[in-house]
């Protein structure tokens, strides 16, 4: 017989203003092997702590439940307050007594009710909790990156700083990702290159970063420390070891006629190609949709051209697999896509662009050699009109329901630096609000109305309509001067939403790491635990976990990282101990468990079993507990229920059904 | 609580509380010069629960409904739709809430095309 | 029936199998019971006639446990349950020599009676003809012989033995009905005519566990019921779990593994037609899953122990009712 | 809004996965979006722990509505167990339809992590339809004797 003890905190007022907690100690006193009731204003505080200690060790409780905020909060901390004071942690079972009730509920009646139930149900409970002891699992110590952006990189060089072996598998030719398009940054107004670049190469250089470009992560498998991860490392057609470099190639290749995704279509480049001048690596890849060779099986001209011998049409996808005790997501974003804003002519128009294009636009190696000009006649525009929030803060299925945050501020960055440019271009703002938090951000605002004469317009645009001279015709309207505008354009420049990288549901979904509807990854908790995943071992750098600039995207891509090493520093890791276990006396070795454990943690021996002195060889279920996490699908395809979890055993559930439905 | 509020509330589906004020709805309107109340203010004034002057405003019948501010609202609001609902309630002021089937044949003319009978009683009907 | 005794008593003496399963006559003529035979003087009890509708697949669960192989005899419907078995371990395959033995249909005795022939003492071992001869005391009786048949056989399974190391005797194939003919009637009820027809059924239930024990499917070493881990087993209480729930979660446990043997509904000493309950699964499944026949084979995996990525979700039961 | 304790106060059990749905469940908590109390949670590792037994054993014990609810398909913390769940919700709510049980007090629903407001909505209107059955009585006993 258990003699428990029940503790409900108020948490100062979150609970206790709506749950008569005395009430609860009270009805507790009632249950069935309940020895010890008591209430505190704090619980989680050192004085709880030390009042649940000073129970166990006084009345002898041999199990304990707490009445508190949700076990996703603190079952841990009670956890170790009840091994400290001499009792085995899972004995402890929580009352989610706070999010389940009194945040939710009104009426003090009725949420007393509820948590006296509730506090039942985890009684019941801890009734049948048998103490359960952690295994240990070891700690692959090595680390995986996915995405070499900005993001990607800084991670893996503050890990491998650390001592700590880095992979980075990168989707395109080359690291860099998309700060690598951008042509200067807020509010410093730094070359983006210039700063990115030396990252890069520090990246490429470092001994204990390996970095596998042109390459996707195609399966995951194992859990925290010991993740087993295939990658696949697209075919290039062009031999790393023996490429130059040189760039011949790529000036002979024929096929020229391909939108260069770097440049965001804006221009074209060639079948073989590097990305953009500082790639790294800096080795071409042949896009076999476009080139010749592949195409019809003649031509051939960059593998006769190449001094080095470089080029292998022969280059097969390489799948290989490696163990990693880490894995960083840091995947990034894109803009979204604007078929849905026919009002905004784009795609109508080559004067109507998105921000990242004017990024290429304005960047000396982009499509016009970073020249200002007008993509459809190369004339120099001397109105152009910024319309913010295009797709941002929509509810609606156009477009997004958040801010994507960089947008007032690159849009103040690059009015501020086209009317610095070109002082005779007249740049308009339409801004619903110019949100500029953030440390000499709004002094850059003001600096671009005050000194550099942009004109910002609270408003939004409605239509823009291209005129058959050319020019773009603006419909916005002033709401503070209480105007409808139509106003003449020769460029109109959208800063269009951005949205994570489509591929991250998919990386989500092999690394069950939990996501949002606006495919964001989940962070475990938005404000203690910014940088992890719910699911252990997997961390979040960069845009993928929300939109954020960069300087906010490195400081996060370091934390991750400091996560990272703080696990890759342990040698062993203690496992979860709720995990499944066989009644080898109930087993019929039918295999429908094994059918559906997703780790394969279930094999079968045949064993001499003496079932109430019958002894005969049966074949029965053998659970490997380093590799079961304790989901439960083999439980319930276990007909006889030989198969069951601790921590969640078939009587527990039951026991707290009983006690909800009694 | 003003019962012509809730009423326009009711009859556009419209939440206002759901505008962000970016004025899109404004901008696109094709009737703004002709207004005095203009399409991002219908919002505010259901907030503001001042049916009476909406109700007063010629922008009742300078609205085209065209429906491009319901369109390209990024909240959903639907500024269009209060206008609309606004319009409704005046002509239910006026004792001229319903418009039974027995009077269409009445109604019907070379002149008058189909479809606008057949929305007119979508509208009004009992 | 001799040729199947001659060739049971060869394999014997041969050495080739250690003993006999097959059906022995009972009390009365049409209580046929399966039975072992460890030797050719006791096959001289062998018999094989309408009434042998026993499944006897379930036996070899225990004869997989004993000494060298057995000799057993398999109707095609009943070849789906041993495989069924044998993708579950449950039986040895090598420590069984299957004959698979022809079948034309098996009879209910309770058909005869209703055709109001009684005092019955045998009857013709049956052929395609489509009239059955009953023996009685009062003399030779006739009635049509698909109306004395099992419910089963009406949605006869075909005349292919799934699993055998010979053949021996006739088979046909039998069905003359929907097999979810019945099930589609019920889904068409309204709740209320369900609920009813549910509870007169099930009403008559008095737990005596015939459909447990024979169900090749239910064949776990201790059934939950009878077992402390589900807090489930409360043999005393009138008004317990277990006596509240026992069909509809026999039928779950069975779900995806039923082979539709019939079984249960042949041996109910209540009548109840416990085959509603597993049809109806086989039937979701098949509609929502695929079409999926338990041991058709060995190695597929059960529709319960695989998924879809597109699978329905489970509101289309609100959706499709 | 004022509670009446006269009206039908229905007893629901709620499965949540510990991953997706518990946390969205804390979320709502957080949000305060409010749900009846009628509800009352059990947190389970992941929605393929719920064994149809669970579900019958509240119903027989007076339940009045069981709803499970996990990560949703494809987001499951362990891969697959949610997609086993949905399998075995199906067949076991169409044979309780089939045994002319109300439909309506038996739900599977996808609840993220970030789905708070999803969870506090699922839940209203969960409450709400067993409030419009009434009592449950044809799931108290399922053999179904009189």
């Amino acid at each position: 017989m258990q003699k428990i003890g029940v503790f409900v905190c108020h948490c100062g007022s979150n609970i206790a203003a709506t749950v008569d907690v005395k009430k609860v100690v009270e009805m507790a006193l009632l249950e069935q092997g309940v020895v010890h009731a008591e209430d505190y204003p704090y619980m989680c505080s050192e004085a709880g702590q030390s009042r649940i200690a000073a129970a166990i060790a006084e009345k002898g409780l041999t199990g304990i439940v707490v009445c508190s905020c949700s076990p996703r909060m603190h079952e841990a901390t009670f956890r170790k307050a009840a091994e400290r004071a001499g009792l085995n942690p899972y004995m402890v079972e929580i009352a989610n007594i706070r999010e389940h009730c009194s945040w939710i509920h009104k009426d003090m009646a009725e949420a007393t009710e509820k948590a006296t139930i509730l506090m039942r149900a985890a009684v019941a409970k801890v009734h049948l909790n048998a103490p359960l002891q952690a295994g240990e699992s070891m700690v692959t110590k090595r680390a995986l990156v996915i995405g070499g952006g900005i993001a990607g990189i800084q991670t893996a060089i503050d890990i491998a700083d650390a001592g700590y072996k880095v992979d980075i598998v990168e989707k395109t030719p080359s690291i860099g990702g998309r700060m690598s398009q951008l042509d200067k940054t807020f509010p410093t107004l730094d070359c983006s290159a210039c700063i990115l670049t030396p990252k890069m190469v520090e990246a490429a250089a470092h001994e204990n970063i390996t970095i596998h470009t042109y390459s996707e992560v195609e399966k995951v498998s194992g859990f925290v420390g010991n993740f087993t991860v295939d990658i696949r490392k697209k075919a290039r057609y062009v031999d790393i070891a023996k490429c130059t470099g040189c760039g011949v190639c790529q000036e002979k290749c024929p096929s020229k006629k391909i939108p260069n995704e770097f440049n965001r279509g804006l221009n074209n480049r060639s079948a073989i190609y590097t990305p953009f001048a500082q790639a790294i690596p800096n080795v071409p890849v042949i896009d076999t949709t476009a080139c010749i060779k592949f195409k019809t099986g003649k031509c051939g001209v960059c593998e006769k051209v190449c001094q080095a011998g470089a080029i292998n049409y022969k280059q097969q996808d390489e799948i290989i697999t490696e163990n990693y005790g880490a894995i960083v997501v840091a995947t990034g974003f894109d803009t979204i896509k604007l078929d849905q804003y026919g009002e905004y002519a784009y795609g109508q128009s080559k004067d109507v662009i998105t921000s990242l294009e004017l990024e290429r636009v304005m960047n000396a190696a982009g499509p016009t050699k970073g020249h200002l000009e007008r993509l459809s006649d190369g004339k120099a525009p001397k109105e152009i009109v910024f319309i913010q929030c295009v797709g941002s803060r929509c509810s609606d299925d156009r477009g997004k329901p958040y801010c994507s945050k960089i947008c007032c501020m690159y849009t103040a960055k690059h009015a501020m630096l086209i009317r610095d440019k070109y002082p005779d271009t007249n740049v308009t703002v339409f801004y619903i609000d110019v949100r500029t938090p953030g440390k000499n951000f709004d002094e850059f605002y003001r600096r671009a109305v005050e000194d550099y004469g942009v004109n910002y317009i609270k408003g939004q645009v409605g239509k823009v309509i291209p005129q058959p001279d050319g020019s773009l015709l603006v419909q916005g309207v002033d709401l503070l001067d209480q105007k409808q505008i139509l106003k003449k354009a020769d460029m109109v420049v959208l800063a269009t939403a951005i949205e994570p990288n489509t591929d991250v549901r998919k990386i989500a979904t092999m690394l069950t790491a939990s996501i949002d509807t606006n495919n964001f990854l989940t962070e475990a908790h938005p404000k203690l635990r910014p940088v992890e995943s719910p699911t252990a071992g997997v961390f979040l750098s960069g845009v993928c976990q929300g939109p954020k600039d960069i300087p906010e995207t490195v400081a996060q891509a370091g934390a991750a990282a400091v996560k990272v090493i703080g696990l890759l520093a342990k040698d062993k890791l203690k496992t979860n101990p709720c995990t499944a276990q066989s009644d080898e006396l109930l087993c019929n070795g039918c295999s429908q468990c094994a059918n559906v454990c997703p780790y394969g943690a279930i094999t079968y021996e045949t064993k001499l079993i003496n079932d109430h002195g019958i002894r005969e060889d049966r074949r029965v279920a053998v659970v490997n507990s380093a590799l079961c996490q304790g989901c439960g699908a083999c439980t319930v395809t276990c007909p006889s229920g030989a198969m069951d979890l601790k921590g969640f055993s078939n009587r527990q559930i039951l026991a707290e059904v009983d006690a909800i439905c009694r | 609580m003003n019962k012509q509020a809730e009423l326009i509330k009711q009859i556009s589906g419209v939440n206002p509380l759901k505008c962000m004020k970016c004025g899109k709805c404004s901008a696109s309107c094709p009737s703004y010069n002709e207004m005095d109340i203009k399409p991002h203010q219908f919002v505010s004034y259901v907030i503001n629960e001042d049916i009476e002057a909406l109700t007063a405003s010629k922008s009742l019948y300078k609205c085209l409904s065209c429906f491009a501010c319901v369109e390209r609202c990024p909240r959903g609001v639907k500024p269009g739709k209060l206008i609309d609902a606004a319009r409704q309630v005046v002509i239910r002021q006026r004792g001229q809430e319903y418009l039974s089937p027995d009077e269409i044949p009445a109604l019907l003319d070379e002149e008058t095309p189909q479809q606008l009978l057949m929305s007119a009683f979508r509208k009004y009907r009992r | 029936m001799q040729e199947l005794i001659n060739r049971a008593k060869s394999l014997l003496e041969s050495g080739e199998v250690s003993r006999v399963l097959g059906w022995r006559k009972g009390e009365t003529d049409w209580d046929v019971e399966p039975a072992f035979f460890n030797s050719a003087e006791e096959l001289s009890e062998f018999i094989y006639n309408g009434f042998c509708g026993a499944n006897l697949s379930k036996y070899m669960i225990e004869a997989s446990k004993l000494e060298g192989k057995t000799l057993v005899f398999l109707k095609p419907c009943d070849t789906y349950s041993f495989n069924q078995l044998c993708k579950e371990h449950r039986v040895d395959r090598e420590k069984a020599y299957i004959i698979g033995v022809g079948c034309k249909g098996k009879l209910k005795i309770e058909n005869i009676d209703a055709a109001g022939i009684l005092e019955v003492r045998g009857a013709g071992y049956p052929d395609a003809s489509e009239i059955l001869t009953v023996k009685t005391l009062y003399g030779d009786r006739e009635v049509s012989y698909k109306s004395a048949m099992l419910e089963r056989c009406h949605v006869c399974k075909g005349k292919e033995h799934m699993v055998y190391d010979e053949r021996m005797g006739e088979s046909a194939d039998t069905s003359d009905a929907d097999r979810f003919a019945e099930v589609a009637k019920i889904e068409a009820m309204s709740p209320e005519e369900k609920f009813a027809f549910f509870q007169s059924e099930l009403s008559k239930c008095i737990r005596c566990n015939a459909c447990r024990n024979v169900c090749p499917a239910c064949s776990c070493r201790k059934c939950v019921f009878d077992s402390t881990k589900f807090d489930s087993a409360q043999k005393a209480n009138t008004t317990s779990f277990e006596e509240k729930m026992f069909h509809i979660i026999r039928a779950f446990h069975v779900a995806g593994r039923c082979t539709d043997c019939g079984e249960c509904s042949r041996v109910c000493p209540q009548g109840i037609p416990l085959h509603l309950f597993n049809r109806k699964f086989i039937k979701d499944i098949n509609a929502l899953y695929g079409d999926y026949q338990a041991g058709a084979d060995t190695d597929s995996k059960g529709p319960l122990t695989d998924f879809r990525l597109d699978d329905c979700e489970p509101s289309i039961v609100t959706k499709r009712g | 809004m004022p509670i009446n304790h006269e009206e039908f106060r229905p007893t629901i059990v709620a499965f949540c996965c510990n991953w997706c749905s518990y946390a969205g469940a804390d979320l709502a908590g957080s949000s305060r979006l409010a749900y009846p109390a009628d509800v009352k949670i059990i947190r389970v590792p992941c929605s393929c722990r719920v064994n149809p037994m669970f579900i019958l054993r509240a119903f027989e014990k007076g339940a009045d509505g069981v709803i499970l609810c996990g990560c949703h398909p494809g987001d499951c913390h362990y891969s697959t167990g949610n997609y086993y769940a949905r399998r075995r919700m199906t067949l076991l709510f169409s044979m309780l339809d089939y045994l002319g049980v109300e439909n309506g007090r038996t739900r599977v629903e996808w609840v993220s992590a970030a789905e708070g407001v999803k969870f506090s909505e699922t839940m209203n209107s969960f409450v709400e339809k067993v409030r419009s059955l009434g009592p449950n009585v044809r799931l108290g006993d399922l053999r179904c004797k009189n």
